[in-house]
């Protein structure tokens, strides 16, 4: 098994006197997805949080490549190659689905400093830009104002951004929350596209997508890490089905799919 | 684009025939107007580019100002390219300097910091032996724009320092352009637009907000420099509030966001104010409350006014 | 963002809205004589910028409207004593209404700056108030004259007085501004170079008034006097927290006379006793003050002050100019030789320039009793300002 | 420096400290709970002084000055919450930025038309006037601990009403949130309008007790606004407990600098401020 691209060594994180993540310990490896499943609350868009950089961490370490990054900062972390979407669909509303992506490659460009360039004419951010496009299947709705999108497209532009910064690991907050059906399906498509290049943490309430693309699913409940494992041990754990659906109704993800999903959690919360 | 170039043209035509009409009293009032305009360009780029709302945008026109009447020596003329050099550099160098602490808070933090950090100035040269207190330092002699004794104009001459400042005033226009077109002045709009995401995609935030707030200050001083040019006096009442928000307000009723709209304002701003004075010595009470109104009625300045008089397009940009 | 095509029509807007103010008011086809009044008619200074307005018109009127054979026009602007607006406005009347003459002004930054302009640009200025050294030093230049005071002159001769007393020891305390620093500095010389020890110069940024932490200073210091300049409201203020401090009765209070000009109906009680030397005051048994008390009172209906008197020689002065040239006012040069040498029958007492135009005259020591401040002696006869730095 | 001119510095120090309280508190309230930031709160200040000074006057007396006076200011802190600052709670602060600042044009303007320009004293209550003596030059004026005493009794006030009251569970939420105010079954406009009331009302109250110490004059408002905002940055946007720490400590660098480093005592507050943002940059205390 390869070496971990990112790891969590007993991440805890405390809102005054709640815990919202208890000594969390995971690894992503790359060319493989790891799906995070838990009810609401459970921890799970803190850990990732936590993660990218947006939230400090109470204590415990993060490891990227077996280096320290525990303090540095969401940008330091971004450039090192650890991209993120939002669960709450955080784009650059004026501008163009060309410019949110092209703005997200520009990040990566050296000498920024130059201030007398043409920021549109640099080549390698265009192609970056494209190529993300491309891939999240937007380049037709490339020159439209990111706000005028409909709400799957937006979905994608927000993956879309992510790639343009040619990340390693990708941390995606519930890419599928709010979409069509077919939306959904593209978006699952592309998922296991990105699967073999990258390190994939997912957080998706969807649990045929999860199980369509998930390598590794850690359960949490709490804060705390209930189990993780392979897809397939995950299905047939008890405690999972004790702790997390409430019920033993059988398997998560078994021929039930979406009807399956587990109670109070709302669904693809839109 | 055809037609907003034929208007630039248009404007720049007319700017450039003021002095022909032969007022020396309007040929300076609009110097002074355009020296205004450049000081609000520089603040466009913080306001309406970067989304950091400064109320001590002052405070680099006040240190441009002082830069000019410290440099000066007492009894010689000082040279224009100098000391123009100097105060465009003290005004960023002390932006940078205040720009390292402010850049930490957002909102309406912000505004109250560099309010507050504005106002350290105003003490600095009003209580210390810096800046001989509350009655300023006058400058003797207008700065020699001569180069090794060639003289190309004299600033002691009205039409000259007008034409003077008109191609600042251009030049500034330009650099602004070029600032926002290169790959900086998109990464200012984008922290405009959403900063939050701007760090996530790797952008070092901060860092790109101190150089915009250094720039905007560096040509604040600028234009700081050239009304301690015009009007041969600084006092700290430069560095006042007053002066922070007066500029703002000129923003506001030009419409943020478009350079030119600082220059529109800063016409617009001078001629109520005239128009006011010549009303009633307590003009500020018309003009104090021309303000409340305009912005409980139209939020978005005296720019969105046509745009409100037009029937709305059928289609808009937002369908879902 | 804004919609390109706008920008023209905007711009346009704005300098059509320029264009439409009233241009100069009057284009005289009489030859009238151009005054620019250039004085605070608003804010703290208000009262100031009438009384010197008032004086300066009863002197013109004494010479029946007309100086010369010529009539006088005059143009006012609100100095707002904002010495931001200074340059602003002394262009206004310089350039946009061409005044031959420019009178003013109360507060020194303002004055300064007008003292600036008026040398750029060669137009006569009386200064009919405000004390800033400066004017008639570096900055001085023949087409500027003063006809009141300068701040050296009553700390001058206050220093004189102290050590008269038999004081050895002070405190100075005043705004941080050029003109109380110029009187705290001229004490202190005249204190100083007759043995006495100034302990402390203390200032606080002007206008502020809040002197609670200064006073307990200065009780700690216990010095055999305090030499304080302030004016107007914060006089008042300043002399009634000195006696509530409990300092009036240990440590006498001395100033130059407008720490008590102008103020004593605000400062009553706490005021009484207190010594000040200025160039004016109650009670100056001469024909010409009580003169022209009188004429002012029937003009305007209110007692003259030190500032009617100023407004007053600065009409007198300008009239002893343009009548030696008989209106015409182009001969600069016999025009500026006849203020330099004129000799002015003040309400004050006699009146003459210095080499730098700043009067000369007596400084008299004052009394505060009851509501007046009574002329008790001459602290310093004729007393000069040095005019140092002036190149003329 | 010996020990009664010492206490005598300490005790001014606190003065000043709890009268910035005192303005700083309804700034704080109003934008903690409102989500509005008012350039004009230290307009309110000085709109306080005044009435002191011509309601003293009418009246004789400055107990009964201050009574009006803040029944006016809770008047005026009503009508402007509802003619103009209830129609920009959702909008953005640049426009309130330009609100506020137009209305302190039209408040200093009003002053000047109708009260002029002058500075004025306002006599201190007879039986107020008195001064302790410490030593032989030394003494303490009895209105200045007067006053100290009023700005304790309305912090005091004020903790009960943040500690005991629903609209205190609010305000110590430090909640701009609607449905959690009307969660707790309080009427969000009236609440909205009273709080701005009362943030006006201590602004006015502040000015009205100063009055004497301080004599009244244009531009008292601004120089007050500016430092209030230093100490809302020193103590913590929103927080009232933590702007009655910056105040004081406010208090006591400003009398202190002007004892020690008289030549910069001007700067040392906001050199405070600068070394607070490295150190904290959300301020002494944090709301939570």
């Amino acid at each position: 098994m390869s070496e971990p691209l990112l790891a969590t060594r007993a991440l805890t994180k405390r809102f005054g006197g709640l815990t919202a993540n208890s000594a969390v310990s995971l690894d992503l490896r790359k060319g493989q997805v790891h799906a995070l499943l838990g009810p609401n609350g459970a921890g799970k868009s803190t850990l990732i949080n936590l993660l990218s950089g947006d939230l400090p961490v109470s204590s415990g370490r993060i490891l990227y490549r077996d280096r320290d990054i525990t303090r540095l900062g969401p940008h330091q972390r971004s450039r090192l190659g650890i991209g993120r979407s939002y669960q709450k669909t955080n784009i650059f509303g004026p501008f163009t689905a060309y410019e949110n992506c092209r703005l997200a490659a520009q990040s990566r460009q050296p000498r920024p400093w130059r201030i007398f360039s043409d920021a549109q004419a640099v080549p390698a951010v265009r192609r970056a830009a494209e190529a993300a496009l491309e891939a999240a299947g937007l380049a037709a709705v490339a020159d439209q104002p990111a706000a005028s999108l409909s709400h799957g497209a937006q979905r994608q532009l927000e993956i879309a951004m992510v790639l343009a910064t040619a990340p390693e690991v990708l941390l995606l907050d519930e890419p599928l929350a709010g979409m069509g059906a077919d939306e959904a399906h593209r978006m699952v498509e592309l998922l296991q596209k990105l699967g073999p290049d990258h390190a994939m943490l997912l957080v998706e309430h969807d649990m045929d997508a999860v199980f369509a693309v998930a390598d590794v699913i850690t359960v949490m409940v709490n804060g705390q890490v209930l189990e993780s494992g392979p897809p397939a041990q995950i299905r047939a754990s008890p405690a999972v089905r004790q702790a997390y659906l409430g019920d033993d109704d059988g398997p998560p993800g078994a021929e039930g799919g979406a009807a399956a999903r587990p109670a109070g959690s709302g669904g693809r919360s839109a | 684009m055809n037609r907003k170039r034929l208007t630039l043209a248009l404007s720049l035509l007319l700017l450039a025939a003021v002095p022909l009409a032969g007022s020396a009293y309007y040929t300076e009032l609009v110097t002074k107007v355009m020296i205004l305009a450049i000081f609000a360009m520089s603040l466009d780029l913080l306001v309406g580019y970067t989304g950091l709302v400064s109320l001590g945008h002052a405070a680099s026109y006040g240190i441009g100002a002082y830069t000019l009447a410290l440099a000066a020596p007492r009894y010689d003329p000082a040279s224009l390219w100098v000391t123009l050099a100097e105060a465009v550099l003290a005004a960023g160098l002390a932006s940078l300097a205040v720009g390292f602490f402010v850049v930490r808070v957002k909102g309406v933090y912000f505004l109250m910091v560099t309010l507050a950090f504005a106002q350290m100035f105003h003490f600095l040269f009003h209580d210390t032996d810096l800046g001989r207190g509350s009655d300023g330092i006058s400058i003797s002699f207008r700065p020699d724009a001569s180069v090794r004794g060639f003289t190309p104009f004299d600033l002691g001459n009205s039409v000259h320092a007008y034409y003077f400042v008109l191609v600042v005033l251009l030049l500034t226009y330009a650099f602004l352009r070029l600032l926002l077109r290169s790959p900086l002045g998109h990464a200012l709009r984008g922290i405009k637009s959403n900063e939050h995401r701007m760090q996530s995609l790797g952008f070092p935030v901060l860092r790109y907000k101190l150089a915009s707030f250094t720039i905007a200050g560096a040509l604040g001083g600028l234009a700081g420099y050239l009304s301690a040019a015009q009007f041969g006096f600084v006092n700290p009442e430069l560095f006042g509030w007053h002066q922070s928000g007066n500029v703002l307000l000129m923003l506001i009723l030009g419409g943020l966001g478009s350079l030119t709209g600082g220059v529109a304002g800063a016409f617009v701003f001078v001629a109520m104010q005239e128009l006011f004075q010549a009303l009633t010595i307590h003009w500020q009470l018309p003009f104090g409350l021309a303000i409340i109104l305009l912005v409980v009625f139209l939020p978005g300045g005296l720019a969105s006014l046509p745009a409100r008089l037009r029937p709305p397009r059928p289609e808009g940009p937002f369908h879902v | 963002m804004t919609r390109p095509h706008l920008t023209l029509r905007r711009i346009l807007g704005a300098a059509a809205a320029l264009l439409l103010l009233p241009a100069a008011a009057a284009r005289a086809d009489q030859p009238k004589i151009k005054v620019g009044l250039m004085l605070p008619y608003s804010g703290t200074y208000t009262s100031l910028g009438v009384n010197i307005t008032n004086g300066f018109k009863l002197a013109i009127a004494e010479h029946g409207g007309k100086l010369g054979g010529r009539e006088i026009e005059y143009f006012t602007v609100d100095d707002e004593s904002d010495p931001a607006k200074a340059p602003d406005n002394a262009n206004k009347l310089i350039k946009r209404d061409k005044v031959d003459v420019l009178v003013g002004t109360v507060h020194s930054g303002v004055a300064l700056a007008m003292a600036k302009m008026a040398k750029d640009t060669g137009t006569l200025l009386i200064v009919p108030n405000a004390g800033a050294g400066d004017i008639t030093g570096p900055l001085c230049a023949p087409n500027i004259f003063r006809t009141s005071f300068t701040m050296w002159q009553s700390g001058y001769a206050m220093g004189k007085e102290a050590l008269r007393e038999g004081k050895k020891t002070a405190v100075t305390f005043t705004w941080k501004y050029a003109a109380g620093q110029e009187s705290v500095d001229a004490f202190k010389e005249a204190f100083e170079a007759g043995g006495g020890k100034v302990l402390k110069m203390m200032a606080l940024p002007f206008p502020q008034v809040e002197f609670q932490s200064y006073l307990t200073e200065i009780a700690a210091l216990k010095p055999d006097m305090v030499y304080s300049f302030f004016s107007g409201g914060g006089a008042v203020k300043y002399v009634k927290d000195y006696a509530a401090a409990g300092l009036k009765a240990h440590i006498p209070l001395y100033g130059p006379g407008f720490l008590t000009d102008g103020t004593l109906e605000g400062q009553g009680e706490a005021a009484q006793g207190i010594l000040t030397t200025l160039h004016y005051g109650d009670g100056l048994d001469n024909p010409k003050d009580k003169a022209f008390r009188a004429a002012y009172l029937k003009a305007y209906g209110s007692e003259p002050d030190v500032f009617s008197v100023q407004g007053y020689d600065s009409g007198q002065l300008l009239a002893a100019g343009v009548e030696a040239v008989k209106g015409d006012i182009s001969r600069r040069k016999a025009l500026i030789a006849a203020m330099e040498h004129a000799k002015l029958d003040s309400p004050r007492g006699p009146l003459t320039l210095s080499r730098s135009h700043n009067p000369v005259n007596n400084i008299y020591l004052r009394k505060v009793e009851g509501k007046e401040n009574k002329v008790i002696g001459v602290a310093s006869p004729a007393l000069a300002d040095p005019g140092r730095g002036c190149k003329m | 420096m010996d020990f009664y001119s010492l206490l005598i510095q300490l005790l001014n120090a606190v003065q000043y400290g709890l009268l910035l309280f005192l303005v700083a508190s309804g700034l704080t309230l109003i934008f903690g709970i409102m989500g509005i930031i008012n350039l004009a709160h230290g307009s309110f200040y000085m709109i306080g002084a005044y009435l002191a000074f011509s309601l003293a006057s009418l009246t004789g007396s400055l107990l009964w000055a201050v009574l009006l006076g803040t029944v006016l200011a809770v008047a005026l802190g009503l009508f402007l919450e509802w003619a103009l600052f209830s129609r920009f709670y959702r909008r953005e602060h640049l426009e309130q930025v330009l609100l506020t600042y137009g209305l302190i044009l039209v408040f200093e303007e009003l002053r000047s038309l109708i009260l002029g320009n002058d500075v004025h004293g306002v006599a201190v209550p007879a039986a107020l006037s008195a001064s302790i003596p410490l030593t032989d030059t030394l003494s303490y004026p009895v209105y200045r601990l007067f006053m100290s005493g009023v700005c304790l009794v309305l912090a005091g006030g004020l903790y009960l009403l943040i500690q005991r009251t629903r609209v205190g569970m609010m305000i110590r939420a430090g909640s701009s949130n609607r449905e959690m105010v009307q969660s707790l079954g309080l009427n969000i406009n009236l609440v909205y309008r009273l709080v701005f009331a009362l943030g006006v009302a201590l602004a006015a109250l502040a000015g009205m007790i100063a009055a004497p110490a301080s004599s009244v004059y244009p531009g008292m408002g601004t120089q007050v606004l500016i430092i209030c905002f230093v100490v809302v940055v020193i103590g913590g946007i929103g927080s009232v407990w933590g702007a009655l720490l910056a105040a004081l400590l406010i208090g006591l660098v400003d009398t202190f600098g002007k004892v020690f480093l008289p030549s910069i005592s001007g700067l040392l507050v906001y050199l405070l401020m600068a070394v607070i943002l490295l150190w904290r940059p959300e301020g002494l205390v944090k709301r939570t």
